[in-house]
């Protein structure tokens, strides 16, 4: 633990991985918040809890590099640079969203960063990662992709051919399976047979199992691996056990947890706690700049759902706009 | 007889159906739901609780949750059909067919062709079609024109409570493969339904209204915007048929031409994308069978030729509704009718 | 210009678009063939040697053997594409589709749309389609109704070695995903092509000949059974209009309902099963907005509502042909024409 | 090897033994040299070769246990139990041929002996394998399924999800790897990464690794792995090494093989020729016994194609029949 490079990281880094962490989180309980008013349309999926993947990833990452995400994707983009006033517009299903308001929650995207999407086919992504790796292989831009998967999308049969076709044709591309224990109601102890890692090894990619609410382990374990895959090693695999704090969706009664499992995991193991603790007892960060960064972000968010709710909607003609180049 | 939802429907001629034949098994991603949790059993009864309630009464072994791989349950399904089972497998939207078409169209709906009539495949699979909820592109497909396109599969698409309960325990008494197609945005609509089971027959269309200008023809959830349009209508003194054939797959084509005959006019509606539809489809089959009978250009409404956008208000524009229907039936009572233009 | 076969015309196009342009790759399986194998390189060239002689151009970097996951390299493909290549992947049967139809229809066509007119989808699938080669229900079929269905997606179906190169190299510049359909049979077709490249723009129908008492329309292999029926009708004294649309998305509609305006009758020919296919498209678009011009019903010409069948006899049986298509057209001329009624 | 449980074998079971594989190389040499005549239309896969594992493994089933098979399904379908004059006539495309000439050399099946049918979809028969498992265990019948698939197959993702699906269904399913070097022109070499031992295991599933041209190791491996699955141990895997000796389909070049790859096999490592020496050496059978049962199968092959080529064709009529229960 104590060896952690990621506990040599500047300050500034270690302010920046923080700030996008609480980005993250406030961004998410806003939108729970919120959604419970009725105010917000459609499947949500939050993502909060599980922060340190995103950003312990996708510190490591530039514009050059590609990540394709997944139906719980505000936690991907964020972490990848994705405006946040767009995503809360696109959210809230306005033109002035990333995606003007046609995409959502389940389709935000910012291809010009590297963000290919979040995707509302569990496995969709996997594939897309590796393409994205492939042309940046071919163009020699140095760049990598990373799939990010849930524990769900770790049993499609895309995730299975995307980890084959990355070690045959020696794609810079890295598997990340967030495990958060559970797709949907069931629990992935039941839903995935055998072993995450053994599965990658029997496809030719070397994995790691990383605790995934340890800011610091997780980027660690992904700086070593995408230095790994970036400098021709092949693809790489983490697996990540985490948790996720609200339901599969918003509105799910979530029956299927044990009664104070969440209250539980935010006391114990919560990922921001661990942070400030393990940030400011190594006096790499004082209690007050983390607080600066609390309200700093609680405005942005503040202000990103007050311009989100009073942006305009798309108008009728943007229906038939976007299908095709030329129309 | 008491006032059921379109969920309970579809749950209660399952139950009755699985109590009935102790070959039927239902399997699907959450369908009992909490497999391996540390909370309830059965904690979601599918994705918006239709199956809830089935696992206490028949156990997991006849109520399969499934981890989310489509083409590995989908196909075991069609593998099991033809060992005896009787499986009713719910893939949870169509828009995920992509993931395991092969299973169905090359597989299930194929055996009996190319094991030249040797095999049976009592197969249903049920699945969420359809725009309203705001589920954006994939999510909210209607897909029903590309599973009515392969021989070998029957079609079904229930456009009120009563209609689901019966066609869905026909469909699970069937012996060919069938894909059941239940709107998302129905699943609280409430209507009469008999306890005791029932069969609706394939290929037995239903008139949901009779008139006299104008048939429209419509599907699962355009046949009540189909009837809105038909009442509104009739205030302005036009007289509409709605018929809603239940079956896209077999089609009751007689039915449809019979009526035509009557109207002279026809207006066909399909949530589904408007190129290579079922719109298309009868328009084309009563264009070249009663072509004679035509007094007016055929009308169909469906949506653009997009996907589902997500915003609110966009999506409100691209379904078709009542509006929609009403201003197309307007337009074939103007255009000038073979009679007026002799 | 010199004689070239189909399968000549679609390998010059993807060796010049290659040459033209570093960022067009192509990948499928076998394409090449012979990787970590003891014998040739190339060995294959793609399974009928359609992309013979690329590896040996162009190097493995650009010409990329895949192994059979089509989910898994069309998916790549899609993401590549959306990353600055211009990939053409070879499905190699499009009766594959159903395993990986989610990365074409859910993925690669809606990017676009979802992301807000933000993505641009460079994408190529070439595929092979069509019966005729004794290649039974899972090798045979066409499915391009599918494809046409799906808003975000270019469907486009040559019908001879010109137009073949042609809408291939417009597929490889176009800058939305494209399904570019070859018909099995046709490969060793022959005809004058030029050496250069050039270009066919989508949604602009060919006229192969103009007549005035029938129009027809008809794609891929179905062109020239079309012409050979056009033909044989010139004797009889039937004088007829055949169409090619090329491309099933965007249809050109326009030239269809002109000629229609100009003949008064239409026959609609097409190589997929008849439910929700072209032929139904078409007729259900020309009948919606030319009706009055009609003077007969509308024929389609397709297969019945089966598989496709193995056995030789019932496949010959199965597939349209020009006799089938001159049947049509001689009914749509005995039929009672709206003038001759008045 | 010399503890073969095969060799223990009766007398009668390996007189079967050989038949069986005896009238799949006779079935397949003869349909190679038909081909070549023009007259067998369409695409055929030959699976002379290979015999081993469909007769090593298909000897421990009987009909309540279920195979899917693959394009090259010949051999399954001859060592499932198929009638021999059925299939060659479906081949033919007559009339009289198991699926009365609608389905061909790549959809021969006969599910009342519990062949589901050769395949033409790469990967189509792992899921119905698992259906067929999941039928005898929830009808309790005492039956398992194998799941038969090449090397090219094993990458589909469908291999992946049928395995998952097995374990975590804990179905009595049997999946057979048949490594016979090549997915058309391609190397399995290439085309497969990682290690397929690894990849069974890593979705919870045991697997062996046998020589595909040992008759005995094969059929001892099977016994073994379906006893276990057979008595509620869970799925098994096998990978069986073993070389096909035509082309990937009739009128395929071979261009991707060293030259005289295949007469090395056939001179070296010939099923046929191991089996042989193997039961002569030991004293089980006589070579009289094994030449009376090579004249009884060449008559049976002869008298196969002598019948199909004089078989009825299917009528106009047959088109439109057996799509539907109704029509
Ligand atoms: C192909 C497909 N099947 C099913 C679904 C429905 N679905 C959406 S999310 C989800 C669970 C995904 O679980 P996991 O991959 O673990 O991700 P998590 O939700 O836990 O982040 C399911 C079944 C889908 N969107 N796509
Ligand atoms: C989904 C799918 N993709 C591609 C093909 C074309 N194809 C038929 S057989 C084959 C090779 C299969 O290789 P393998 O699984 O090793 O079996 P083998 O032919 O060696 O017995 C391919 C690519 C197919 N039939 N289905
Ligand atoms: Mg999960
Ligand atoms: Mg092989």
């Amino acid at each position: 633990m104590a060896m952690s490079r990621a506990l040599q990281l500047s300050r500034e880094d270690l302010l920046r991985a923080y700030r996008q962490m609480r980005t993250i989180r406030e961004f998410e309980e806003r939108v729970h918040a919120e959604f419970a008013t009725g105010d917000i349309p459609g499947f949500v999926h939050l993502y909060a809890g599980e922060e340190a993947s995103a950003v312990g990833v996708c510190m490591h990452l530039t514009d050059k590099d590609a990540i394709a995400s997944t139906h719980r994707g505000h936690g991907h983009c964020i972490a990848k640079g994705c405006d946040v006033h767009g995503m809360m517009a696109e959210i809230y299903g306005r033109k002035s969203g990333l995606c003007a308001g046609k995409g959502g929650s389940m389709h935000i995207a910012d291809v010009s960063k590297g963000m290919l999407g979040a995707n509302g086919i569990v496995g969709g992504g996997a594939p897309l990662a590796c393409g994205a790796a492939l042309a940046a292989k071919t163009l020699k831009t140095g760049g990598v992709a990373v799939a990010f998967g849930g524990d769900g999308a770790s049993n499609q049969g895309t995730t299975a051919e995307s980890m084959n076709l990355a070690t045959v044709w020696k794609l810079p591309v890295i598997f990340v399976l967030e495990d958060n224990g559970y797709a949907e109601s069931t629990a992935s102890g039941w839903s995935v047979g055998g072993d995450a890692i053994k599965r990658a090894e029997g496809f030719g990619i070397p994995g790691v199992r990383v605790d995934g609410h340890d800011f610091f382990a997780v980027h660690d374990a992904a700086g070593e691996a995408i230095e790994r895959t970036r400098s021709g090693g092949g693809p790489s695999f983490l697996h990540l056990k985490l948790n996720r704090y609200y339901g599969h969706f918003e509105g799910d009664g979530q029956a299927y947890r044990r009664d104070g499992e969440v209250a539980g995991l935010r006391a114990e193991i919560d990922t921001l706690d661990r942070f400030r603790r393990r940030v400011t007892e190594a006096k790499l960060l004082e209690e007050n700049d983390l607080a600066g960064v609390d309200r700093e972000v609680l405005a942005l968010i503040e202000d990103s759902v007050r311009t989100a709710k009073s942006a305009a909607a798309p108008k009728s003609a943007d229906l038939l706009t976007d299908v095709y180049l030329s129309y | 007889m008491s006032k059921k939802s379109f969920r309970q429907a579809i749950n209660e001629a399952l139950a009755q159906e699985m109590e009935r034949d102790p070959r039927v098994v239902i399997m699907g991603e959450d369908i009992a739901g909490g497999l391996g949790a540390p909370g309830e059993d059965d904690a979601w009864g599918g994705v918006l609780g239709v199956t809830k309630g089935l696992v206490g009464k028949f156990g997991r072994e006849r109520v399969l949750d499934t981890p989310i791989t489509e083409s590995g349950f989908i196909g075991a399904a069609a593998g099991a059909a033809l060992r005896g089972l009787r499986p009713v497998a719910e893939l949870m939207f169509v828009d995920f067919m992509g993931v395991c078409f092969d299973q169905i169209f090359n597989q299930a709906a194929k055996f009996r062709y190319m094991f030249g009539g040797k095999a049976t495949t009592p197969l249903v699979i049920r699945t969420m079609f359809g725009a309203g909820f705001r589920a954006a592109s994939q999510h909210s497909q209607c897909l029903y024109p590309i599973f009515t396109h392969i021989p070998g599969l029957k079609v079904v698409i229930p456009s009120s409570p009563y209609e689901a309960k019966g066609l869905l325990i026909q469909s699970i008494r069937d012996d060919d493969p069938v894909i059941f197609f239940e709107h998302k945005v129905m699943y609280d609509v409430e209507e009469e339904v008999p306890d005791e089971p029932y069969a609706i027959p394939f290929g037995e269309a239903r008139f949901v209204r009779e008139g006299d200008d104008v048939t429209i023809v419509a599907f699962g959830r355009m046949v009540s915007m189909a009837s809105q349009a038909a009442e509104a209508l009739a205030k302005e003194g036009v007289s509409c048929s709605v018929i809603d054939p239940r079956t896209a797959s077999p089609l009751d084509l007689p039915t449809i031409l019979e009526s035509v005959r009557e109207t002279g006019r026809l207006v066909l509606v399909d949530e589904a994308s408007p190129r290579c539809n079922l719109a298309t489809d009868i328009s084309a089959q009563v264009a070249e069978q009663a072509f004679d009978a035509l007094k007016a250009p055929i009308r169909m409404v469906s949506p653009p030729h997009t996907p589902v956008p997500f915003a609110p208000a966009l999506e409100d524009e691209f379904v078709p509704n009542a509006e929609k229907i009403a201003a197309a039936v307007r337009s074939t009572m103007r255009a000038p009718s073979k009679q007026a233009a002799e």
